[in-house]
Parts: C-alpha cells; sequence; structure tokens
C-alpha cells in the first residue's frame, strides 16, 4: 500500500468539520439524489436495510437537562488500508490509483463479506429490488449505474463527476481544479454550513491539503476509527465544546 | 466374497448390434448437446456464429443505406452523429436532420417517402440498436475519437471503423467487433489507456 | 472386544445386508418425509431467489446470519469422517471398523449441505456466483481474489469432498461386488458397473488397502486446513472485533471435532435403533467413541476458556461489549448458557460414567445434545460479533432469522438425512469387508497399564 | 450475445430470476440514446419551501436529473436545503395530476374525470360571472413574494374579492413584532457569519425557520470563520436541532421567553451593561419598571435559574457583537407578539442592530409592484361566512388549509357550504381533493417567475425562475396537461373580460419586471441592451445588488407597557403540546415526496412516521416504549377528529425533551398527498386549541395541553438509528471526538 501511496497521482480524500455540522441532512438528500440510491421505503429502516451512503449519526451526551445531542456525518473513509479490499472473492472492490476505494457492480456477486469487515459500516446491500414508479425514473442519473438487488454499494465520492471533470480535462487540455464545484462530490456541494470539503491529498496546494496538513498536526483533525489502522482518507475535524472536559489524547 | 465370483461373458452378436446403434445415437445426442453448447457459449463470449443469419444486422424500419450516403455522396460520419466528438453518446440524428436533405432529396423512393410520413407525423423513427453495452459500462465516444485522432493524427469520422468496421460499406449495420470486455480490455492495454475498473465501471 | 459377538461371514452378510437387498416398512415414508422437507427448502429458495436476500432476517451491520451459522455447522460434522476414518485408521484404533462408511458419507453429505449454503444460497445473486467458485475468468484479466478467504473456502471443500468421495468409493468396492453377487437383473448391471470389475483378488485387496492408507495420509492436511480456511473467514475480519483472534483455526477444528464425532455416535445409535445391527455395533464401539469424545470436547472447552482469556486479556472495549452481549444481554444470555450446558456440562459428566457410554439412550442425548450446543456456538460467534455494541452504537443492530431461513436450514438436515437413508438403501452403511477383515485379526487387545484396550491389527 | 441470453433467460425462468436481470442488470428503462446526451445546468428558484433559494438544475435530453444550490444567488450562496433536492421529484411524482379534473362523485369521495383546459377555464369564469357579489370570492394562497403573488393579488383587487394568504406555521407574530421593534415591513436578514454571540429563543433556525440555508451558512461561518468561534445559546421548550448545535440549551417553561428575555434585559440594566440611549429608549425613559422582571423574581415562572439568566445576560451583553432571535414556538403563544417584541429589543441593548454581526434591514424590492403581503390570520371570520353561505367560490393554490387550520376552527366542513371550489395544484392534497375543479399547475421547474425573496440577505435582490424542463405532461397536447398559475389566472381573467392592468401574457409581465432592473443599471448584471439583461438575469438566476443595502438604523422604541404577560393554555392535558416543522416535510407541504418522507429528522432519526417526542424518564414512569401507539388528545378536535380520538402517534422516548411537554412533528396524516403521504401518521394540527395571540389574533399553535395515554398497540417506529433500546451515545468519545478549545 505504502509504495501504491507513492506512485499514485492523486489522492482523494474529504476533511469533515465537525463543529460546523448541523445535523441537517441536506447531504443525505443530495446523494440519494446523485447515486441513483433507492428510495428507502418505511419497511426498509424497520428492516435496517435503508441506503445511506453518507448518514448523519446522532449520539447522545448526558442527561437532562446537560444534554447534548452530536452530530457526524459518516461516509465511506475510502481507507488506504480497506478491511474491506482483501475480502472480496472476487475483486469488486479494490483501491485505485487515485485512492478511491472502488466498488465494481457488475463484478459483485453479494457475498456481504466487505460490509462485515467494514468497520464504519460504511457498505450497503440491495436486498430488495430497487423499485420506481416509471415517472421518477426519469429524474435517475444516466452516469450511474442502477444497481439491482444483490449488489453490495457504497460511496464513491462521486467518481461520475471526478470521471467527468478529468475527462473535460482531458479533452480541452486543462488541469483538474481542485475548487471545481463540478469536481466535488454531490454532498459537498449541498452543505449549507460548508461542513466538508473535497479535494486532492497529493496536491499540497489544495484546501483539503492544507486543512489536513494544519490541523492533523496539533490542531483539531483526527481520522475515525484510527486504532485500527485503515489509514483513511477522510478527516474529521473535532466538535468545539468548550464546556468539555479536556480528554488526555491517548496516542499509541 | 470367492475369487473367481465374476465370469465375464462374450457378448453375443446382436448385442453387439445393439450397443452400436445404441452409441451412435449417444454420440448424435452428444453432437447436438455440443453444437448447441458451442453456439451458446461462442455467443457468450463475442458475436454468434455466422450460422443461420445470426451475425447479420437487425432490419431497420428504414432501411438506411449507409453505403449510398457515405461512399457515394461522401458524407462524414460527424455530419449526422453530431455529438460524437463532444459527448458520451454518438447520438442518433433526429428525424429534422434527416428531413434537411430529404425534403427534396430521393423522392419516388420508397423508404424516403416512409421518412417523410415519419416526419409529417412528427414522430421519431424507432432505430434498432445494433451496437449496445450493458448499462453498468459507461462508455464514452469523445474520449476514444479524440484520443485515436490525436495519436494517428487523423479525422475522428476516421476513427468510428476502429470498433464499427467499415460501416460506409454496409448496406446493413452489424456488430463489427465483440465489444466484450475483454475486447475493450486488450484494446486499453495495447494503447496504455487506464485499465482500472473505474474507467467504464460506476 | 468384551463383548462381542463372534460372527460369520454369512451372518455378516445377513445382517448388514438385510435391508440393502430388502426394504424396510418404515424405509419409504421416512425417505419421502425428508424429501418433502427438503423440497420444501428447495421451495424457499426458489421464493429467495425471485424476491432477493430481502427475504431473510439480515440487515445492517448483520450481514451473515443463518447460512453462514449453517454452514460452519456442517462442515464441522463433515470433520467426522476422516476423524474416524484416517486418523482412526493411521492410529490403528480397532473400534472404527463399523463405523468408518456411516461417518464418510455423513462427511459427503454434510458437505454438500454445507455448500448449498454457503457458496449458492447465502450470495445475493447465486447465478454470478461462478465468478468467485472457478476462476473462468480468464479474458478479462480479472482473477479471484486470492486473498480472500472465500477464495479458499470452496477449494478447500471441494478437495474435501473430492477426498471423502473417494474414501466412500474406495472402501466401497468390495462391498459392492458382495451386492453384485447378491441381485440380478437390472440392479445386478449396475452394481457391476459401480465395483468396477472388483473380483476379490489379492492385487486388487493390495491396491484397496494402499489406496486407503494413501488417502488418509493424504486427506490430514485437507482435514486441517478446511476448517481452519472455514475461521479465517472470520478471524481475518479486522471490522468484527470478536472475530479478529489468532485462536480461531484450532478452535474451529477442534469444535468441529467435537460435533463431528458427536455426530457419528448419534447416527451410530440411530443405525442400531432402525437397523437393529447391535450384534456388529455394540457398546463397546459406544465406549470408545465416549472416551474419544471426553478428550475432544475438553481440549475444545480448553480452546473456548483460550479464546475467553485472549479477549479478556486485552480489556478492549468492543472486546468487552461482545462478551457483555453475549453473556448479560436478553435472549442471547439464555442461548449462552444453553450452549455452554448442552456443549459441555451436560455431556462431558454424563460421558465420565460407563453405564452412560455404554447406554444407547443417554449416548444418544448426550451426542445430540453436544451438536444442538456446537450450532449455537457458531450462532452466537457469528450472530454476535455482528451484532456486538460497536463504537457505532447508533447502528447497532440485532437479527431475527424468518421463517425462510429456518426452513432452508432444517432443510439441509432433511438433506442429510435423506441422504443416508437413501445411501442405506443403496450401499450397506457398515463396511462388511471391514468387519470380517476385523474378524479375521480376531479381537486383539493389549495392556496399557491396567486397562486393557482393543488393538490394532496390520493391514 | 442473443443466444447466450436466451440460454440463460431460459434456465432462469424456471427459477424466477427476472429475465432483465441477466441482460442489464439494471431497471433503468430509458433508452440508453436519450439518456447519455450532453447535459446543461440551468438557473432557477426552488420553490420547494418559503425560504427563497437559488438553484441550477441539471437537464439531460430535457429531463431534470439532479438540483444543486446557485453559487451566484446570494441567499444561499451554493448551498441548498434538503428540500431542494426532492424538487425533481415533484416534478415526475407519479401521482401528479395531468389534466383538469373535474369532480362527478360526491364532494371529496376522490371521483374525477378528466376535461380540456378550455372547458375548466369556461367553467371558472361561469362560476365567476354568476357570483351575485364579487366578494363571495375568495382565493387563498401561501405568502408569495412574486409576479405570479403580483397576478393573483390583481385578479382578486380587479373582481373585488377577498384574497388570504395561508401559511400552517404563522409567522405574523415575528413580523408584527419586527415591524413595532424595527419598523420594517421585510423580515430583517440575520448576520450569524459576523456575529459572535447568538441568543436564540424558540427559531428552529437552522433547520426550518425562515431561511435555514442562509442561516446555515452564516452558522459555519460563526463556528470555524476566521474570526474567534462564536457562542450560541438556545433557549426553547423543546431539544430542537438548532438547539442540539448550541453551545447551551436552556429549557423554559413554554410561552415564558418574553419574560425571560426581559429578565436578561433587567440585569443589562441594572448592572448597566447596555447601551445607555437604547435603555432609556425602551424603558421609556425608565418609566417602564424592568425590576419586576429582576432574575430573582421570575426564575420560578421561567422555570430557569436566577443565576443562570444573569449568565446569560453576561455573556450577551459582554461578547463583542451579540444577536437575539426568536420566532417558532416562542411567537406561538397567547402572548407570542409580545415574546417577540421583547426579545428582539434585546438587540438594542447591546447596540447590534443595523451593524455587521447584528440584525441588518432588507431595503424594499426594486420591483415595486411585488406584493408584500404576509400571512393573515381570518380564519375563523372566513369560516362563519363559509357557513352561513357568503362564500360563494373558494379558489386555493398551493395552500393546504384543510389539512393544517386546526380542526376546532371546522374549515373542512364549512366547505360543504361552498357551493364551487376550485384549486390550483400539482397533487390530490387535502383541500384539492375537496375541490369541484382542479386546475394542474406547472411545477417550479417548468415556470416562469420572478421572486423578491424573503428575507433577503441584506440587499436588493430577486430572483429569476425560469422553465429548465418543458413541461412533462406537453405530450398530452394543449387542452390537457398542466398550464402555469399566472397564465391560467390571466386566461381566467381574459374569459371575464376583468383588465388586471398587466402585460397581456405572464412572459411579457416578468419581462416588464426585468425592463424595470435592466434600466436601473446597476447590481449584478448590467448590459447594453435588455435582451443581453434578460439572458445573464436567467443565466445567474437573478439580479442582486451588494450596494443597495437597507436603510436607516432605526431608533429604539418604547416596549408596549402590558408586555410580560403570561401566557395562556387550553386543553384537557398535563403536558405542553408543541409542533414543528418537519426537516424535510416542513408544515406538510412536501409530504408526497418519498425522498423526503424518507429522510431522517435529525434528532429523533425517524421516518415516514408522526412521532411523539416525550421525555425518556417521563415515558418511563408512564410505561410507555418507543413505537408504543399513544393517543394525544386535547378535547378539541374537529367535525373530522372526534375530541375523544385524538391523534395516534409513536412514542419516542427522547432524552432531551422536558417532562411536561411533548413535541410532535407535521407533516403527516394527509388525507390525499399521493401514494407517499396517504394515510399515514396523524395530523397533529387537527386537535389544536383554537388559541390565539391577544394582540395579533395569529394562531397560538404551541398553547395547547393535551393528554397521553397508550392505545396498547405497538408499530416498529422507522428511523435511522438503531432499532434496539439503549440510546446511542458515544461514552469514549470513540466517534466524535470533542475538544474544549478551539485550535
Amino acid at each position: 500500500m505504502a509504495e501504491l501511496k507513492q506512485t499514485q497521482q492523486r489522492q482523494w480524500g474529504m476533511v469533515i468539520d465537525l463543529d460546523k455540522c448541523t445535523g441537517c441532512q441536506a447531504c443525505v438528500v443530495a446523494c440519494q439524489s446523485e447515486n441513483n440510491i433507492p428510495i428507502n421505503e418505511e419497511a426498509h429502516y424497520n428492516q435496517r436495510r435503508a441506503i445511506q451512503w453518507i448518514r448523519v449519526e446522532r449520539y447522545w451526551e448526558g442527561e437532562f437537562p446537560d444534554i447534548k445531542a452530536r452530530f457526524m456525518p459518516v461516509l465511506c473513509q475510502h481507507c488506504d488500508n480497506a478491511p474491506c479490499e482483501p475480502v472480496c472473492p472476487v475483486y469488486a472492490t479494490y483501491h485505485n490509483t487515485e485512492g478511491l476505494n472502488v466498488q465494481v457492480y457488475n463484478r459483485c456477486v453479494g457475498t456481504r463479506f466487505c460490509a462485515n469487515n467494514c468497520p464504519y459500516h460504511a457498505r450497503f446491500f440491495n436486498f430488495w429490488e430497487p423499485a420506481w414508479p416509471n415517472s421518477l425514473k426519469n429524474q435517475l442519473n444516466p452516469d450511474v449505474t442502477v444497481r439491482s438487488r444483490g449488489i453490495m454499494e457504497k460511496c464513491t465520492f462521486c467518481v461520475q463527476r471526478i470521471a467527468r471533470v478529468k475527462r473535460k480535462a482531458k479533452n480541452e487540455g486543462e488541469t483538474v481544479n481542485d475548487g471545481d464545484r463540478a469536481l466535488s462530490p454531490a454532498c459537498v456541494n449541498a452543505c449549507p454550513t460548508e461542513t466538508l470539503f473535497f479535494g486532492d491529498f497529493k496536491d499540497p496546494n489544495s484546501t483539503v491539503a492544507k486543512m489536513k496538513d494544519k490541523e492533523t498536526h496539533g490542531g483539531r483533525g483526527y481520522h475515525l476509527l484510527e486504532e485500527i489502522g485503515t489509514d483513511t482518507n477522510v478527516v474529521y475535524l473535532k466538535k468545539v465544546d468548550k464546556h468539555a472536559e479536556a480528554k488526555e489524547e491517548v496516542h499509541a | 466374497m470367492l475369487p473367481g465370483d465374476f465370469q465375464p461373458s462374450r457378448p453375443t452378436n446382436k448385442q453387439l448390434i445393439k450397443w452400436g446403434i445404441l452409441s451412435l445415437v449417444s454420440l448424435f445426442f452428444v453432437a447436438v448437446v455440443v453444437g448447441v453448447l458451442m453456439f451458446v457459449i461462442s455467443a457468450w463470449l463475442g458475436k454468434p456464429l455466422s450460422v443461420f443469419g445470426y451475425d447479420e444486422g437487425p432490419d431497420q424500419p428504414i432501411a438506411f443505406p449507409h453505403t449510398r450516403h457515405v461512399q457515394e455522396l461522401g458524407l462524414d460520419c460527424t455530419f449526422c452523429h453530431r455529438n460524437v466528438e463532444t459527448g458520451a453518446a454518438a447520438t442518433i440524428p433526429p428525424v429534422g436532420l434527416c428531413m434537411t436533405c430529404h425534403a427534396v432529396a430521393g423522392d419516388g423512393l420508397a423508404e424516403v417517402e416512409k421518412l417523410r410520413e415519419v416526419a409529417a407525423a412528427g414522430e421519431a423513427i424507432d432505430w434498432v440498436r445494433v451496437h449496445r453495452v450493458p448499462d453498468f459500462v459507461r462508455f464514452n465516444h469523445s474520449a476514444h475519437i479524440i484520443f485515436f485522432s490525436e495519436q494517428d493524427n487523423i479525422l475522428s469520422s476516421e476513427v468510428c471503423a476502429v470498433c464499427h468496421g467499415d460501416v460506409g460499406s454496409m448496406v446493413k449495420v452489424e456488430q463489427a467487433r465483440y465489444l466484450k470486455m475483454a475486447d475493450c480490455v486488450n484494446c486499453h492495454r495495447d494503447n496504455n489507456a487506464p485499465t482500472d475498473c473505474v474507467t467504464c465501471h460506476y | 472386544m468384551q463383548e462381542h459377538v463372534q460372527l460369520n461371514s454369512k451372518e455378516v452378510n445377513d445382517i448388514l445386508l438385510k435391508d440393502v437387498l430388502g426394504m424396510p416398512k418404515w424405509w419409504l415414508p421416512a425417505v419421502l418425509f425428508f424429501l418433502v422437507v427438503f423440497l420444501a427448502g428447495g421451495a424457499a429458495f426458489g421464493y429467495m431467489l425471485n424476491k432477493g436476500v430481502g427475504v431473510t432476517g439480515l440487515n445492517r451491520p448483520v450481514m451473515w446470519g443463518f447460512f453462514m451459522v449453517n454452514f460452519v455447522f456442517w462442515i464441522g460434522i463433515s470433520h467426522a469422517g476422516i476423524m474416524i476414518s484416517a486418523i482412526l485408521r493411521l492410529t490403528q484404533a480397532e473400534w472404527r471398523r463399523p463405523l468408518t462408511r456411516a461417518a464418510e458419507v455423513l462427511t459427503v453429505f454434510s458437505l454438500t449441505s454445507a455448500l448449498m449454503a454457503a457458496p449458492l444460497v447465502h450470495v445475493g445473486r447465486p447465478w454470478r456466483a461462478a465468478l468467485w467458485v472457478f476462476p473462468y475468468d480468464f479474458e478479462r484479466g480479472v482473477w479471484p481474489n486470492v486473498r480472500s478467504a472465500f477464495v479458499w473456502d470452496p477449494s478447500a471443500v471441494m478437495t474435501y469432498l473430492t477426498a471423502s468421495t473417494l474414501f466412500v468409493i474406495i472402501a466401497l468396492l468390495p462391498d459392492l461386488a458382495i451386492i453384485r453377487d447378491r441381485t440380478t437383473g437390472t440392479a445386478h448391471k449396475v452394481y457391476s458397473l459401480l465395483c468396477l470389475g472388483w473380483r476379490g483378488t489379492p492385487r486388487q485387496w493390495k491396491l484397496q488397502a494402499v489406496a486407503g492408507i494413501l488417502l488418509s495420509a493424504l486427506v490430514l492436511p485437507v482435514f486441517v486446513s478446511v476448517h481452519s480456511i472455514v475461521s479465517w473467514d472470520f478471524a481475518v475480519q479486522v471490522g468484527v472485533e470478536g472475530w479478529h483472534s489468532t485462536i480461531f483455526a484450532p478452535y474451529f477444528i477442534i469444535g468441529a471435532i467435537h460435533s463431528g464425532v458427536s455426530a457419528v455416535a448419534t447416527v451410530m445409535v440411530l443405525m442400531v435403533w432402525l437397523y437393529k445391527w447391535q450384534k456388529i455395533l455394540t457398546p463397546d464401539h459406544l465406549d470408545a467413541i465416549g472416551r474419544l469424545l471426553i478428550i475432544v470436547a475438553t481440549i475444545w472447552f480448553f480452546a473456548f476458556f483460550l479464546e475467553w482469556v485472549f479477549a479478556l486479556y486485552t480489556l478492549e472495549d468492543p472486546e468487552l461489549a461482545l462478551r457483555e452481549l453475549q453473556v448479560f444481554k436478553h435472549p442471547w444470555m439464555a442461548l449462552f448458557i444453553v450452549f455452554l450446558i448442552t456443549a459441555y456440562f451436560f455431556p462431558v459428566p454424563m460421558w465420565m460414567f460407563k453405564k452412560v457410554r455404554r447406554n444407547m439412550f443417554w449416548m444418544f442425548v448426550t451426542t445430540i445434545s453436544v451438536n444442538i450446543g456446537m450450532w449455537l456456538e457458531r450462532f452466537l460467534i457469528i450472530v454476535l460479533g455482528l451484532a456486538r455494541r460497536q463504537a457505532f452504537t447508533f447502528d447497532w443492530g440485532t437479527y431475527h432469522p424468518s421463517m425462510i431461513e429456518i426452513l432452508m436450514v432444517i432443510a439441509t438436515f432433511a438433506w442429510v438425512m435423506f441422504g443416508m437413508l437413501v445411501f442405506a438403501k443403496v450401499f450397506p452403511l457398515i463396511p462388511l469387508f471391514d468387519i470380517k477383515e476385523g474378524m479375521v485379526g480376531g479381537p486383539h487387545k493389549i495392556k496399557i497399564g491396567r486397562k486393557e484396550i482393543p488393538a490394532s491389527i496390520h493391514e | 450475445m442473443a443466444g447466450g441470453g436466451a440460454g440463460a433467460a431460459v434456465l432462469f425462468q424456471a427459477c424466477g430470476v427476472p429475465e432483465h436481470e441477466l441482460f442489464v442488470e439494471s431497471s433503468n428503462e430509458i433508452p440508453e440514446d436519450l439518456v447519455s446526451g450532453l447535459d446543461n445546468w440551468y438557473a432557477t428558484i426552488c420553490r420547494q419551501c418559503s425560504s427563497t433559494e437559488g438553484i441550477v438544475v441539471r437537464v439531460m435530453e430535457g429531463r431534470a436529473k439532479k438540483i444543486e444550490g446557485n453559487v451566484d444567488f446570494p441567499i444561499n450562496e451554493g448551498a441548498h436545503s434538503v428540500r431542494c433536492d426532492a424538487g425533481v421529484q415533484a416534478l415526475y411524482h407519479p401521482d401528479r395530476i395531468a389534466a383538469p379534473l373535474v369532480r362527478v362523485g360526491e364532494r371529496g369521495s376522490g371521483r374525477w374525470e378528466e376535461i380540456s383546459w378550455t372547458d375548466a377555464m369556461e367553467r371558472v369564469a361561469l362560476q365567476l360571472r354568476n357570483l351575485s357579489n364579487a366578494n363571495r370570492a375568495v382565493m387563498v394562497t401561501p405568502p408569495m413574494r412574486s409576479y405570479s403573488g403580483l397576478v393573483a393579488d390583481r385578479f382578486m383587487a380587479r373582481f373585488g374579492g377577498q384574497y388570504l394568504r395561508y401559511e400552517p406555521l404563522e409567522t405574523t407574530n415575528v413580523r408584527r413584532a419586527v415591524k413595532q421593534v424595527f419598523g420594517q415591513d421585510r423580515m430583517p436578514d440575520f448576520d450569524l457569519g459576523n456575529s459572535s454571540f447568538v441568543l436564540s429563543f424558540g427559531a428552529d433556525f437552522l433547520n426550518t425557520w425562515m431561511s435555514p440555508v442562509r442561516y446555515g451558512r452564516g452558522y459555519g461561518r460563526f463556528r470555524q470563520g476566521d474570526r474567534e468561534r462564536g457562542t450560541m445559546i438556545h433557549v426553547d421548550s423543546r431539544f430542537s436541532m438548532t438547539g442540539a448545535n448550541a453551545d447551551e440549551i436552556v429549557f423554559i417553561k413554554p410561552g415564558q421567553e418574553g419574560i425571560l428575555a426581559l429578565s436578561i434585559a433587567s440585569v443589562i440594566i441594572d448592572e448597566g451593561l447596555g447601551n445607555a440611549s437604547a435603555v432609556s429608549a425602551l424603558t421609556n425613559g425608565g418609566r417602564i419598571d424592568m425590576s419586576r422582571f429582576a432574575p430573582d423574581r421570575v426564575a420560578s415562572a421561567v422555570g430557569v435559574d436566577a443565576a443562570r439568566i444573569r449568565d446569560i445576560a453576561h455573556q450577551f451583553a459582554e461578547h463583542g457583537t451579540a444577536l437575539a432571535i426568536g420566532g417558532g414556538s416562542a411567537a406561538a403563544h397567547t402572548n407570542g407578539y409580545f415574546n417577540m417584541v421583547a426579545i428582539y429589543s434585546l438587540n438594542y441593548l447591546v447596540g447590534s442592530v443595523g451593524r455587521e454581526g447584528g440584525v441588518n434591514f432588507n431595503p424594499a424590492s426594486p420591483l415595486k409592484d411585488i406584493p408584500t403581503g404576509a400571512s393573515f390570520s381570518q380564519w375563523r371570520q372566513l369560516v362563519t361566512r363559509m357557513r352561513s353561505r357568503e362564500v360563494g367560490v373558494l379558489m386555493v393554490k398551493g395552500a393546504d388549509p384543510m389539512y393544517a387550520l386546526p380542526g376546532s376552527i371546522g374549515f373542512r366542513e364549512a366547505s360543504f357550504d361552498v357551493p364551487f371550489i376550485f384549486s390550483f395544484s400539482n397533487s390530490l392534497d387535502d383541500t384539492t381533493a375537496m375541490a369541484d375543479l382542479v386546475l394542474p399547475e406547472h411545477n417550479y421547474l417548468e415556470d416562469w417567475d420572478i421572486v423578491d425573496p424573503d428575507p433577503g440577505p441584506g440587499y436588493q435582490s430577486v430572483g429569476f425562475q425560469q422553465p429548465v424542463v418543458r413541461p412533462f405532461f406537453e405530450s398530452r397536447g394543449q387542452h390537457l396537461g398542466t398550464k402555469g398559475f399566472a397564465d391560467a389566472l390571466m386566461g381566467i381573467a381574459g374569459e371575464l373580460e376583468l383588465d388586471l392592468g398587466l402585460p397581456s401574457t405572464f412572459r411579457e409581465l416578468l419581462q416588464d419586471g426585468a425592463r424595470t432592473l435592466f434600466n436601473l443599471n446597476r447590481g449584478s448584471v448590467r448590459a447594453s441592451d435588455f435582451r443581453a439583461f434578460w439572458n445573464g438575469a436567467l443565466q445567474r438566476g437573478g439580479w442582486w445588488d451588494t450596494g443597495a443595502r437597507g436603510g436607516n438604523r432605526p431608533t429604539p422604541p418604547a416596549l408596549p407597557a402590558n408586555v410580560g404577560q403570561a401566557p395562556s393554555f387550553d386543553g384537557n392535558g398535563t403536558f405542553n403540546l408543541i409542533p414543528f416543522a418537519s426537516t424535510s416535510l416542513m408544515e406538510g407541504q412536501t409530504a408526497d415526496l418519498p425522498w423526503l418522507q424518507a429522510t431522517p429528522d435529525p434528532v429523533s432519526t425517524a421516518t415516514w412516521r408522526t412521532w411523539v417526542e416525550i421525555n425518556i424518564k417521563v415515558a418511563d414512569d408512564m410505561d410507555i416504549r418507543e413505537g408504543d401507539v399513544v393517543r394525544i388528545t386535547s378535547g378539541f378536535g374537529g367535525p373530522d377528529v372526534e375530541p375523544g380520538e385524538g391523534v395516534l402517534a409513536l412514542a419516542y422516548p427522547h432524552p432531551g425533551v422536558p417532562p411536561d411537554v411533548v413535541c410532535v412533528p407535521l407533516g403527516q396524516g394527509r388525507r390525499g398527498s399521493g401514494r407517499y403521504a396517504k394515510g399515514r401518521g396523524g395530523n397533529i394540527m387537527s386537535i389544536l386549541s383554537p388559541g390565539a395571540d391577544r394582540e395579533t389574533g395569529a394562531l397560538a399553535w404551541a398553547s395547547t395541553r393535551v393528554r397521553i395515554e397508550k392505545t396498547g398497540d405497538w408499530v416498529r417506529l422507522p428511523k435511522a438509528e438503531n432499532t434496539n433500546p439503549d440510546l446511542a451515545t458515544d461514552e469514549g468519545q470513540h466517534i466524535v471526538k470533542i475538544t474544549p478549545k478551539d485550535s
């Protein structure tokens, strides 16, 4: 992995500032709309099979009246040492040269091995055939494969947008611009509070690389479940709560 | 268990004939199964075998002769398939584009009359698809056209033949290349194009 | 052996071929019953194929449930065959003789059951499972991922299945010739074909014996690898803390032997009850199995204990959470208690008593109990490993099997019973030649300490 | 290929695998030739909710695919709310009405027949023409600050009927208070981004209140901008999403927000922390005795510690720029207007009126003819008129009063006394279902308009809405399909030979408006000729002038002498009921869209159903578990809801709700609105008490007291959170890491 990381040209990643996230769910629906995610019906929630490539988790802290709710957007962390990758028997998921953890739908047989092994629960299985009324199919994004049942799916960092921008840049002889909104995933563009930042960690001038550099060295940056050693490409910035007790940081 | 229990006997002539016929019948049966399997497998891997007309292109609602338009009139591919240099799809021209010429040209030809009827009714033509990749494949025409035309320093319309064969000489368009994944991947390897799955599948 | 009734060849033939050449009254209804149950499971599978995996109770995060539990369970049962035939053969345990075939046949059918459960039934798109099981995909340059334990699973299981089938066939040849000689018409022709021209010449006997020993030796690594690989399905998962343990391979193998040998004992009791073979399957055999089981069960329990020590020693939150879930949370708590009692604390003390070891009924009860316990063990490892309270308590989930899953699990049991019964109708379930061979050598005994135990003969 | 496909198909047909899975692995049935074309992004305006957000819509081969925020547009600056994205589902909704419908069965029976537009317009015109008195026509729309609103306004003005604007959770009290305190007709802009302290009362402004995306933009900068991290204290009687994001949430007894604000003011005044001139002005030169609001005297009444009140007052006064915002349930009491006056007056004390980081004022729109009408609350009079058959024709557009008016007002029952109701609507919502004639309108993605954002960004701005796709039902021909509301109304006016004093078509009207802007020759779009201006404005999605800011800083008016009244409550129970707008469904306007139904509530994460938030300990005492069906009764109800029957909702034991409060989201419990909304959950509005604000008469929708009882049924509450009874907590902070200091 380390060699691959050095030779690859790009390293797409995200920075999520938890101090800004309000839990408004705009990213969730934006993702749903962009990526042809099936409608999560009531039964899907009851069966715990709802599909949300990005989801906002809410954790309680304390008791009434000193109660706090913490919001946390969680999506595929595109780990460099992804636990999901080595377990897939058919190579339906693998790491590409741009740091993306890719899911190849047509290859997937649906063993769900990867989903078990994902510490972030970022992988979603199509237990049912997705059903849209015919007229709603007009809205489906033609750039994204419509997954049938029996297939694992997860956040792709909107790879179709990256591909489109890269193709356009190549055809027109330009370079891929870090701040290009056409490049950013749908969730990043939707976020009202600018909680999410997307870019190339390999490009030292990109916003995310600068933020990562600044925040992971003594700042608020951390990786989710860092102790597992998955080496994720999503950097979270700690929530600031001036009433919180200063927690002792344990670094291994 | 005593040794010598088993006494093999010589078959009679009658038995031999019976067995002979039986084996012939089973041989025939096996041959049929193998033939069918070969057809299915070859169809699976590439184009169907060229028997019973399985390799021919489909009949179109209006018999559009590419030969006439390309070879005799010298039209460029991109004249009708306008989107091919800029977009994912080459796009079939709308009826209106046909009518720019056929409003006047081609009087008396049965197929042109059909076209005019369709145009007058304001309908579209349900062309039968010849080349098709599955839904989970994101093929982009523009990327390929630009790559080959720059690499080989040729016109866009000369690139089309790489995959589609010499459509200009086809009366009925047929699939020239297998267009299976192996075909794509081999070509990508030969041309140093990315073979990352996510190039085409997302 | 002490209570061994001396039989002559004819009596052995009569006893063991009675139900091959004839048909007990209960046979047809029983076989039909199991067939119907199996077909009901097949119908459930058809329904699932049509509707999708959604008809199961699986969810996020419990993506593996009854099917995977069943897969591991049947792989475990299958370890009986090699344990009895190969290991006991190589260690020259005399008492194995009447049990070998039943154990091997049980292996074959439980392996097919396992194969049904894992690659075929439980994947989302079974029609594409070939991509996983067979690396046919030359042209695209995309091969199966050899890093995945799931690629090694089918190959290990298939190798094991092939070896076990060969084992059964080789041991069957002399017996088939005997049946051939006692049948007429079509049956005669079929048996003639099947026995591959066995004439009982010294050369054939020699080859058969050598093949048996060779297979025994060659299959041993497979025996170890199959369940190791199955355990890797779990042990390599860093994402599931409860599974991520180095003890898993030996723990799974010894657990498999525990459940497998118990299952053989159960089958043995059933053979005595159903086919009245008490003259051949004597309490001596049960006694021997019972002693073996005490050892196996205790090693298994030690491995189980070690796994807990490994888990608790680190005092990591996720591990503690899993153990808490297993031991203190309803309804898992009840399952855990049942598991402990049935898998160890009930049977093992019982086996300490000679009276129990030599009693058909009590051995039946205790060995069945072991398998109930071992099924629960797999359930508690697999499902609770996934349903554990983990860092993302927001996504914490639970699991309830659906009727479809329950039906399909029952169907695999019916399939094994159906297979065994049909096999017993067509072939002798106890190797005639082996029994006779044992008789030729006579009941040898050797003294170890103060004890006299049945000795082996040289083949 | 064919052979293989066919072979496999035959093979799997027997197993029941749908053939298409073997072949294309997709249920996307759009012909590929159509979908793989070029995409375009068109700028327009989102009309899914009342805040005006600029959006760009991705259109491919005539189909709208994706909605994103318009980066240029000043209100939302490229972001958008959860509701915006679902606009495409409204456009392609399977139950959208595709042609004018006329009722054939009993009223409300749901039997309809399609008729042509010509026929429909003639029928409407006939009904209007036959009215004995023009005053007997009533039109109800949501507040529309747009040219559509202008057409409606002009139509009713010229025709002579009554024009009512309706919003389910009224903002009348806030707007009246803003008028009183700041002397403004328009909602001001709150400059959160530059503020260092925000004190909010009841307003769920990050979620649903007023212009949440704009506030969200500001909130992001407020938290982690280029200045010091701001502090936010939220005062509320329920645990709202905004409260969850505050640094401190202060739970207060319902309706006491104004008194708390006055108490804070009294501390500031007492300790001389505030702006002296403002103090003097507000207290009318000391004539208003603020000492009766001293923390020690009001602490027990408002339910907040005196020390804490002082602490809040200190924080409020001692931060550089502090901002006080009020609204939502704080404004929905019988003393709501006074609450709002007290709260907004606080801004004067710390001098944050009309300055950066404070309250900024929106200037008047450059388009003078856009109506500024706010919601109007004369529903009781209207019902009386309907009952006495004084209303002959009821016209409804995009509003659903039969759904969201309290049942006790009896609007739905009274509608049986109205001879003719017609409705402009996309879907058969509750009101439309009772209509005699349904005129299907264009979706906003198919229609033109010019919109005046309210609240605006603090400077003049205008949003241009353009059709990004051709009408979806265009294929049904010109006699069927849908029509734009304004076009249709102008058509009816034509039938009636009514002179609206407007150009003949709506588009010309819009172009006249645009010409006004063009002639200003300033702002974001300037062009040498009008055509270029028009195209430029459409391309950018609007016109705005950052230089044209709000007028003079207002001087503080004295507090009304009777400010500080206690609220009164009505109902038969002990729990204060606080209804709240759902994050995704708002007050039910977007309940028909499956994406929004499936969007989890931020705090409870519940979806698809109506739930009731009860304090977790209280629920425990009452032996109520999550998913228990509880009956909520208030003693009120309408003809449809027997008072004893109440509303059924699923219990959600909530760790953050005060023990004496229950909260229920709005949006569900609809009788119509298509397959995704119909018959789902309960409508809490139906059992509200008809209480009203003493001053403004606005509906006091948070002043009902209810009783909660278990029915014994249990239904699983569909939610994104785990289904186990344990609360999702992160004890070791493994997931959400917290740091006490900003880095």
